[in-house]
């Protein structure tokens, strides 16, 4: 595999760092900075993810943007001190709004130094990282470990790491008698010394946190805290402060399943069918303990082909249903969605998107399943597919997406990724109304002869009779049907229904703004992304246009019907180019000719939609792409 | 009364439906289909049962049985071939208040359907199955379906059918959580009315396998029960399917069956050498899963806000 | 649906018939045509398809070019003397070789006049043409057929057609008892006669397809084709010649879904794993028996899932097998064809298309799953997707199917209609050898440290292990691998990967050489066509340029990778356009932004590979289109 | 001799094989997990059996028990969830010299892979089938599993499990033309491995259930079963597996049954209240479609372009 390193240019080497300073130091020997990365990471089971969550909240209630991400191990429980078992919580804390996981970790806590090693190879160090690394294993019992531990932490200092070794486990025992079970919240401590935080957010935190255990779990929690805290105000020299914007809006915090989930009771969805897969599944368990509260069944299928199945015959009966999967179950579910857009019955099916082809990287990120979403079913299946760009957009998409497919009669496909799945940022707290939950079950007399596909000319729409509306009654069939479902060969009633399905999506497409630009309307280079890359797009153009390159970016949020407008948003701009989270060839690459290249999944669409030659990059890292890394292909392409 | 549905009792009963209420296209079948029969024994249990035909739902998968939902006049789904099952569940699972058929052909639930079959059964919904069993593949002409006996020839197998056939019965009694087995014959009106109607009115999953003639691809298929009722076995019981006399008399061999009695539905499903007709299992205290899924339903506007917001509450910074 | 009509602008009302003369006749009063449609109209079970293919077959052992198809009602056993029981065969026979269908029919031999509304329907008639109708219902017993008959008789003479009322089963009852068991050999008898075709060719037919009935069966049914041709002799004005070519080339004659299956054996394919679907499944049917003979097994699934994953267990285990499906089975096998590319499994997929979405038109032609081949598998699912054009290529390419999906090892789509596997015509006999066949099963030993995936870096390609090679073991994943198979997360492994299943595709590509033009290599319009339409194209082309059209058109056989020069070939042509069996928006239709328009398949995949503004004119009737329908679109963009 | 295959006896038996020759990557499960304990007793038969690597071939699904492939040292196909059946078939179709074993868990093979499994019985193809059945998903995180007992808690029912659990061996022995239906205990090491080299030397498809254990999602799960031995029985027949008298002596209760006695077969499988353990039923005259499968093999390319042409013939016109 050595090649593999060199299969084309898009490894960083030449990464150019960012080139505003980002930080001014205080008098008080405090270094202000707009922005951090912490990393907390261990063996699982060891409470990183509890405290970096922790941290998160505590810096979101203040203020602060914050976007968290967990790490977790590909094995259910790996062993110990593996770099297979890093576990724990990226936690990227700032001024504004942070809308994605950043670049390199400014600061991490390591609770041995094998796990840092998965952290080392995806690339989240940087020369300079601090690094708090667990010191007990220098004194290990095992020769081995001890071993491993020497070696590795000269092994650091030369990549030129900050390494500060950390007793946790020394200080610890000093309260309690399994370091195991509570050096987080001594690590979690320090934190809020280096951070400038005061130990009473700590304790609202914690006391939130651990309210049904009890206060004596709260105390015991909270002297671990506060060692820590005390450790570090002696030992450790640096100290941040990253300003909070004053912000008054009410904030929930959330991962994109979690929204998800959310946006699906908020549109009134009763029934989300489905059945489990990585990463689609918390949003179903979510729903299948909040159905219960709000009303609503989570139905377990067999299996997926079954799950929309049932799906599809509780939207016969008018039920507007959801089903959440992931690549290979929406790849079991082609045959149905074929029949939802030949017979339009309403149902939203959210992909969340994983590493393909195939089974893949089951856990990671990719934004691969654009064509398949468009193209899959056989025929002619014209389909509404959207992509929230952002959590909120998560929770707010899933009530357009249900009214979207009870207004045009059809299945609407959502697709999110891996990275909203399970990155959690703060939101403004939804308000949701009567007018977003699915109106009650019509069963009024359906009008007389009106047939059951009564398609507007014009639109395409029609009213569908429900079970129960007295005269409303037809046979649905995904045979080839005329007005009143009734089978029908004849070539132009097969043409005139064709028609009719395709024309909901202008209709739709009508209704739709073209999308915003962001940074100037005209430039030399315009970055085209989609779904859950948004905010580190948005975030390269800004740091590129604060050095002066004329780069702008635009987010599409419906990708079919796709938004109007696009083409003279393009000829604005000298170049075109589709960042995205999916294989295409590389352009430089000597063995493929011109006419030849395969093209990033937007890319393509956007090529045969405005027949502007769009360029793309994309990269299958298996995780989100980092501001920098788009950062560096910007200036690539403006030769800056 | 029997039979009285709870939205008759509150919308008091003004309408009065005949058999013409229930019938739907021209039926297309070839002359002589045994699925002309069971289509005429559904029509007229509706009309006597007097279901509100807006509330009855009939779905099938794909097959000339499958057609079935376009020869009545109610709701229907035909949708894919295969899944008649899980559509049937799903129409159930938030609409208990609609009486349920489904329609599915030997194909249909033992081949490309038989994972959502033994679900199906094992969740236990209230309604109302027909297996239509030709032993083939009817409207894609003449292939081999997992029932075709072993040897006979078809499309598919020019020689002979390779295995001996699947035995849906004994499969279906041995699915977990089953609740009401029974088999009959399509050339007898009165038996599958009888059954049919017994297994509209079971609580739970009602699954009858009916031996239908194919008389275009397998003409000759159920000659041998046609023309010696004696390998036929009438089971009799009174938690059976109760039919009178002389439709009983028909049947040369009358076998007392409890069908409460596994053991003994499995015996009649696979080991007895004549073909059982009747009611082989019945469990009536079968957990019932749209029970469950009927959950939350009929929630108001207001309660379901207020849940929304003391959901979102725990999401609070 | 009074509006389906005016649905757009497709319908070809102001036909421009094809402007050169297509007979002269002769001072013996006989016509010479360069071709005829004839066709057998009937109810099903009285035989017009055997004489139907009866007289196409003598046509061409004759010498002719002869393409028969049959007409079969969507029911199985529908009533007798209705439009939905029409079943019989069109038989097209020329001079030249017939590479469809062809337009209206010139004469039609109709058993009653009900049935033949079925064909009126359609357009399969025109004004003009001449009907042999079964003049005996005139006088039925029934009131009510008697008053059909007379009614649709003056409607036929009212719409211009040629009426000649034929006492068929009377004449046929002088030697018959049962005129319906008969009276199809009768009307061949006039056939004869009409067509100049002396009765020794009828009586080879008959003794070849009755030899194992014996010579009763042969001599009663020659006597009434003798009576046949003696009725028409004395009461049938009217004689055509069809001119015979010689023709040294030893033909064979079948249908595509035939062909296809005689490729399988012919590349050695062993297994067929399927699952019944219609218009694929007589693909198998055939296969089933003649696998007895040539050695191999037709494995009939419990469903499509499990037969593309029980061919891919054969695969695994070394043997390349083939499965025979129609759209709704592909969209089950989605997930199974990711599975095989990801893990480069050969393996022959054969998508006989149907008319979609969904159940759609089931027994009908449509070219509506290119996408679906080409996209519906999630993540970059690269894989080969080829289309032959003709029957004889059905068979061909099953060759290069095999040895495509061993070479490059993966998958290969070979996507045949409903048209193609239908139609009959005749070729020249294939002479197979034994480099067609697969290759014995290696079981030589692996060569040591040889990884299983052992991607050349410049083509992509890597032989691979079976099981059976000893130190070959491997295990083979869906989950991403490095080259030894072994489960690897690692962002580069990953890319790597991924490149080089692309690249095989660019490796393939090297190998094409540019499709072919047909006509000049320049012109105002360039047709671009794939699969069953190059026939109709082709004699359009010819018909338009006979008039002086800068017409010309081009035929993709491979639709993944494209051939390559496409962009050159386009550059010479003013416009160009693809003429497509699918769902596109029509172009004039005011309800459609620019932008928005949704293009027919194979326009969408050239505008985003070329850039070229490639237009389209596609329909969906659920027939084959005619030359005729194809010639007037090509003249009204050439405004002529 | 017993166990000698036709390969061996043709290429005289130079190797020898140890256990390291059978083992893979190293096992990734977590400590405890039960699928261990199964895999260690596949690797000792395969060496007890002296099985050549190179001819052997496991095939699994989707799931913690679907990674097995990877800790062998033989061929291994690692493929689609609930798919592991019908790829094992297809391996087994067109390769009979090859040992095919099939691994599968309670959601792969009674859930998404239901119909294959109804079907892959039917079959009954050479091949040894493992269902790991842990009574849960776990490779996706603790979500209910057609086998998980009512009222459990996962993620996908935080309130428990809405159904009894389906009962794997009731199903398979209700398929028709089953043919080895066995059930063992992970934490029975020697009953694992007589079970299993029972089940590989059955001339069929063996279905063995192994009750596994899921330390991590199902810490307790059979605690009733490892705690208190007399809730098993042991089944006993010379038919059945055979075990050591110290092995046997573990189980306190010996059951004898007959496993050819297909009644006492479903009432061991669904009725008796201890939880049986051996080998529940057995037909050794079960058809076998692989001897179809593999028609036509070894013809010679001589022979085949023959019948080729011979096939042309018949189209010439
Ligand atoms: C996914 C899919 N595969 C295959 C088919 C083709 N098909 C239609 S009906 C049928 C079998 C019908 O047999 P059965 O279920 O026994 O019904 P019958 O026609 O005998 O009533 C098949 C294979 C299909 N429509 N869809
Ligand atoms: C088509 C598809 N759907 C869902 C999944 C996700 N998935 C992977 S393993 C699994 C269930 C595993 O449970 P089981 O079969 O009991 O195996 P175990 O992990 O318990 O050994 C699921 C649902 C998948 N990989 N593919
Ligand atoms: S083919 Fe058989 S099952 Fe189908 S309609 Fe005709 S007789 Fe009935
Ligand atoms: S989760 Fe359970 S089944 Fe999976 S490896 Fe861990 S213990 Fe074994
Ligand atoms: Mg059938
Ligand atoms: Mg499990």
């Amino acid at each position: 595999m050595e090649d593999a390193s060199s299969a084309r240019g898009k490894t960083d080497k030449k990464v150019v760092s960012s080139s505003k300073p980002q930080s001014k130091t205080t008098d008080s020997g405090v270094k202000v900075v707009h922005q951090h990365v912490v990393e907390f990471v261990c063996d699982s089971g060891e409470g990183a993810q509890t405290a970096g969550q922790m941290f998160g909240s505590m810096s979101a209630r203040a203020g602060n943007g914050v976007w968290t991400v967990e790490i977790i191990p590909a094995e259910i429980e790996p062993p110990h001190r593996s770099k297979a078992g890093a576990s724990g919580n990226r936690i990227r804390v700032g001024t504004k709004e942070i809308t994605n996981a950043g670049d390199e970790a400014d600061i991490v806590i390591a609770f041995n130094e094998q796990v840092l090693y998965s952290r080392i190879d995806v690339g989240a160090l940087r020369k300079g990282t601090i690094i708090f690394l667990e010191s007990k294993w220098r004194d290990d019992p095992l020769e081995t470990v001890r071993a491993e531990y020497l070696e590795a932490f000269e092994d650091f200092q030369k990549r030129g790491y900050d390494v500060r070794e950390t007793p946790m486990e020394v200080e610890c025992l000093r309260y309690i008698a399994d370091p195991r079970r509570g050096k987080n919240m001594w690590a979690l401590g320090m934190l809020c010394a280096i951070y400038c935080m005061g130990l009473e957010k700590a304790e609202m935190e914690i006391t939130k946190k651990f309210k049904r255990k009890g206060q004596k779990v709260i105390d015991s929690n909270m002297k671990l805290i506060e060692a820590g805290y005390a450790w570090a105000t002696k030992n450790v020299p640096d100290r941040f402060e990253i300003p909070v914007r004053p912000n008054p809006q009410q904030m929930v915090v959330m991962n994109g399943n979690t929204a998800v989930a959310l946006g699906c009771m908020a549109a009134g969805m009763e029934l989300c069918s489905m059945y489990p897969i990585t990463p689609a599944t918390s949003a179903s368990h979510y729903l299948s303990g909040a159905f219960y509260r709000v009303g609503g069944f989570v139905h377990q299928a067999e299996d997926e082909i079954a799950s929309i199945g049932f799906a599809l015959g509780a939207s016969f009966a008018g039920k507007t249903p959801v089903t959440i999967t992931s690549g290979p179950g929406l790849s079991l579910m082609t045959e149905m969605l074929g029949l939802a857009v030949m017979t339009e019955l309403p149902l939203v099916i959210v992909d969340v998107q994983r590493g393909g082809p195939s089974t893949g990287l089951p856990t990671k990120v990719e934004q691969g399943d654009l064509l398949a979403a468009l193209y899959s079913a056989f025929g002619d299946a014209p389909k509404i597919v959207m992509a929230p760009a952002t959590i909120e957009e998560c929770l707010h998409f899933m009530v357009t997406a249900r009214k979207l497919a009870e207004t045009f009669r059809g299945p609407v496909m959502v697709l999110t990724d891996a990275n909203l799945a399970t990155g959690q940022t703060p939101f403004p707290r939804p308000v949701p109304t009567e007018e977003w939950l699915s109106p009650p079950l019509d069963q009024s007399p359906w009008p007389e002869g009106k047939p059951s596909y009564d398609w507007d000319h014009e639109t395409g729409l029609s009213q569908r009779p429900i079970p129960g509306q007295r005269g409303g009654n037809y046979v649905l069939t995904g045979l080839a049907h005329d007005n009143n479902s009734k089978v029908a060969y004849e070539s132009n009633t097969n043409l005139y229904a064709m028609r009719a399905r395709s024309r909901k999506l202008h209709t739709l497409r009508k209704t739709l703004k073209p999308p915003k630009v962001y940074g100037a309307d005209t430039g030399d280079l315009l970055i085209v992304g989609w779904g859950s890359t948004k905010g580190a797009i948005e975030e390269a153009v800004d740091r590129v246009r604060a050095d002066g390159g004329k780069v702008s970016s635009t987010i599409l949020r419906f990708l079919s019907p796709l938004e109007p407008g696009l083409g003279e948003i393009f000829a604005k701009f000298k170049k075109v180019m589709t960042i995205e989270i999916n294989y295409s060839d590389d352009v430089d690459d000597k063995g493929i000719d011109a006419g030849g290249r395969r093209y990033a999944q937007l890319a393509m669409v956007l090529r045969a939609a405005t027949l502007v030659d769009v360029d793309c990059w994309s990269d299958v890292p298996g995780s989100p792409l980092p501001p920098k890394t788009i950062e560096n292909v910007i200036r690539r392409q403006l030769k800056m | 009364m029997y039979g009285l549905k709870q939205d008759w009792a509150l919308a008091p009963k003004k309408r009065h439906f005949v058999l013409e209420d229930y019938e739907g296209a021209v039926p297309r079948w070839c002359p002589g289909c045994g699925d002309l029969a069971v289509l005429t024994a559904v029509q007229r249990l509706a009309r006597d049962e007097q279901l509100i035909p807006e509330k009855t739902a009939v779905i099938s998968g794909i097959g000339c049985s499958s057609r079935f939902p376009h020869y009545m006049k109610t709701y229907g789904f035909h949708g894919l071939h295969g899944r008649c099952l899980p559509v049937a569940c799903g129409v159930r699972s938030r609409r208990p208040d609609l009486h349920v058929f489904a329609i599915t052909g030997d194909g249909d639930c033992t081949a490309i359907g038989a994972g959502h079959w033994i679900h199906a059964i094992r969740y236990n919904m209230k309604m109302t199955v027909l297996l239509f069993d030709n032993n083939i593949y009817g409207l894609t002409k003449m292939q081999t379906s997992p029932t075709t006996p072993k040897d006979h020839f078809s499309n598919t197998h020019p020689r002979g059918a390779l295995l001996s056939p699947l035995r849906p019965l004994g499969v279906t009694v041995g699915i977990t959580n089953a609740s009401f087995v029974a088999q009959t014959i399509d050339w007898n009106p009165a038996h599958v009315y009888a059954t049919i109607k017994r297994a509209f009115h079971h609580e739970g999953l009602s699954f009858v396998r009916i031996l239908q003639r194919c008389p275009h691809y397998m003409s000759t298929n159920w000659d041998p029960l046609q023309q010696n009722p004696e390998r036929l076995s009438l089971l009799k019981h009174p938690k059976g399917i109760v039919i009178d006399e002389p439709v009983a008399r028909v049947f040369k061999n009358h076998v007392d069956h409890d069908p409460t009695d596994l053991g003994a539905a499995h015996y009649m499903a696979d080991t007895l050498d004549t073909v059982p007709i009747g009611l082989l299992y019945l469990n009536e205290n079968a957990e019932r899963y749209d029970l469950n899924a009927a959950a939350g339903l009929g929630m108001s506007a207001e309660d379901k806000l207020e849940a929304l917001n003391r959901e979102l509450d725990r999401f609070e910074t």
